[in-house]
């Protein structure tokens, strides 16, 4: 999705906004909303939409005007209202609906460590499959623009770059234009590094590089 | 009429819409807690504890203790280089968002810079949750195209004839910066030195100095 | 109080802050018109005539006199075709932003599209002001990478066969749409037929219908 | 400036709001505020910044939210207040400041029509220069990302494309870093199409084909 969130290379955003002392959050409430969006990601009903393209669909300009908790925080609400596990009325009013069942929250204090523990990698160590690329090898990224999600970000596509490292083998994340999985491909995922000037041009620097980590599909011989 | 219609206004679209948000967002996620609580989805103990978890125990001192023990040991900093994961694991950091680790080491011909330009993937185990201008449209931005610029927004400024590498956090591997031991601090303790370690010199938009160690 | 701190929200940030401006551009337009009407800087007659203007003189009428004439003149629509700014010119139109004008012409296997990516340019000599849509982001970013589903947004649902061309108005050189003139229209004089022609149809996000004469 | 105005391409904005019956205004208040712009044009002072320089510098969660004209009626105020035509006190209260003088407006009902009639072409038929590029010939859209102002678009940097017009030699409009124009660099505008499937690859319209008006500094020979 070319969406806004696909914002490497754009001008215009302003100056970032740095804070040396942030602590783990910036406010206290931004404490509670992550807590409440950990907590609260147990509850979801039928096929899942791929969270990141939840969040990526945000229109442009709320995407750019509301904070990370905030776009966060909507796509709970979202998943919770699809799922009925909230309605609009209680929303609205703040309140249960008259007569709703009382739940148990399904996370208690003590799972919390074991959340924190839990590995949750992506790598498909049980399946062999062949790496159609190799260290040092010279590829090019291909020039898509898919209407769902893809970890292929706009400014690299068309562009060369050279092999660096395989990382093994990973389901790729894509989806179809609805948010679902394209479907269970699992494939190598590779470093990629760019020089700054084969991205941008006579504006990229001399010496900058780019490395970015790229599922086998988005890339062809160059 | 007038000063009330406010002609200026239109001078500072973003402030007025801050201010224009008929309510701030902690009323909106507190009144939001108490709904779910109320319905018995969450538990506010639950959620008191998933806080003090990252304010006290996942968060960048993790990472401080490991670029520490690297700068000590040298079999450590040679472990953590070529197998990340499993060099971290041996100081009992890991799980979510810290599976697959590469560590990149900043030395003064080449300086390593952290981004995730399509969302706001980061290291949680050995850094916390990012800061907020990590999660931010001018960082996730211009880290690629400007680096060199964005660093000098942090008060960075590099040599000409350092490299500059952004590592872009595409997919699932997460990345943590080694920074450059600072001169003068042969005699610390690997405790000392962990303390000059700042989360922004992990991230590669500061280096770590003998006076700057703080909370960042 | 929870009904005030308004929890669903979060899932209409768009009314939210179209509610929440403070003071409407309305007002906020009129109150610096009096501004600097008091100042000495702007005749409110003058802006009268300007608006008037739009209103009555520059607006996509010219086209479709433009259009029309090209029916019924073969020899009309040879030039326009070839020199768009000067065919026009014999009607009467031209000025700011019809400087260059270039007529497209579709047809059964050929379908035009104009577009302004970058900004809003458009040819106020012949159509006037662009309406808001085009002015406006969901037609400037999706109008060149997916012009059909665009067209079907419209209404206008192209055969496979037809060729799509869009336009992107990248330069000074500003396009008009010449589009085909419907069947069932043989008897119609020019000024009937200029009364078929809209506004859309010369952007050329529709085509012209003999039921669709309208104000567009 | 690759800033969000630059969006062909772009997914996520949201579907087209379409008023089939919309005048020339869609909103009485947008016939004021364009008069008003119409008509505070001749104020500026110095140095004048390219403005649609101004325009793309909105920052750009604030450019999409304003509307066309709010974003016109915010870069007007930006030039009064720099020219000192206007005073911040003033903006805020509504009022002339006390003892300012009251001028004259310089544009009068009896010259809206010549306003109108007022070509300001930008082509330079007072120069000649050759032309690099003939129709039918292949050319290469150069890969630039300036932080200034250029009116060569994201979506067409790298791409291969046909010359199917020359419009003769206009000024480029191209800027420095500040909105100032890069200097008098007549040549000449050609007409260029693209296949959609080389702008967009294997997610393009096979049938579909994209022109756009470049200045010859924006191409090389593919």
């Amino acid at each position: 999705m070319n969406s806004v969130h696909d914002m490497g290379g754009m001008h215009g955003m302003g100056p970032i906004e740095y804070d040396k002392n942030e602590g783990a959050f910036h406010e206290p409430w931004e404490g509670r909303a992550w807590a409440l969006i950990s907590s609260a990601g147990a509850f979801s009903r039928g096929r899942r939409k791929n969270f990141r393209f939840e969040l990526e669909s945000i229109p442009a300009a709320d995407y750019l005007r509301m904070s990370y908790y905030e776009r966060l925080i909507k796509t709970m609400l979202d998943r919770l209202l699809a799922g009925k596990f909230i309605t609009q009325a209680e929303l609205d009013s703040g309140k249960p609906d008259p007569g709703s069942p009382r739940g148990t929250p399904p996370l208690t204090p003590a799972m919390v460590e074991d959340l924190f523990r839990r590995r949750g990698s992506l790598r498909r160590d049980d399946v062999r499959v062949p790496a159609r690329f190799k260290n040092g090898q010279q590829v090019r990224a291909r020039n898509i623009n898919p209407v769902g999600h893809t970890r292929l970000p706009r400014y690299l596509r068309g562009k060369r770059g050279t092999v660096t490292h395989d990382h093994g083998v990973f389901n790729l994340q894509d989806t179809d234009a609805g948010g679902y999985p394209l479907g269970n491909s699992p494939q190598h995922v590779y470093t990629v590094r760019f020089d700054a000037s084969e991205v941008w041009g006579p504006d990229g620097g001399k010496r900058d590089v780019i490395f970015a980590d790229l599922w086998e599909s988005y890339l062809d011989r160059a | 009429m007038l000063a009330h219609s406010g002609v200026g206004q239109a001078q500072e679209p973003r402030d007025r819409v801050q201010q224009a948000v008929p309510s701030d967002p902690a009323l909106r996620v507190k009144a939001l807690e108490s709904l779910l609580v109320e319905k018995g989805m969450v538990n506010p103990a639950t959620l008191d504890a998933i806080i003090e978890t990252y304010e006290t125990k996942v968060g960048p001192r993790n990472g401080a203790r490991v670029v520490a023990h690297a700068w000590v040991d040298p079999a450590f900093k040679k472990r953590l280089l070529s197998d990340g994961t499993a060099a971290i694991a041996e100081l009992g950091y890991g799980g979510s968002q810290g599976e697959h680790m590469v560590v990149l080491e900043n030395s003064a011909k080449v300086h390593n810079l952290v981004v995730c330009t399509l969302c706001s993937c980061y290291p949680w185990p050995v850094l916390g949750l990012p800061p907020t201008w990590y999660k931010s449209a001018p960082y996730r931005s211009r880290a690629v195209i400007d680096p060199r610029g964005v660093l000098r927004e942090f008060g960075l400024q590099l040599p000409d004839d350092v490299e500059v590498r952004v590592w872009d956090s595409t997919a699932d591997v997460r990345y943590l910066v080694l920074p450059e031991r600072p001169a003068g601090t042969e005699a610390m303790t690997e405790d000392q030195l962990a303390a000059l370690v700042t989360r922004d010199s992990m991230v590669g938009v500061a280096k770590v100095t003998v006076a700057a160690g703080g909370t960042a």
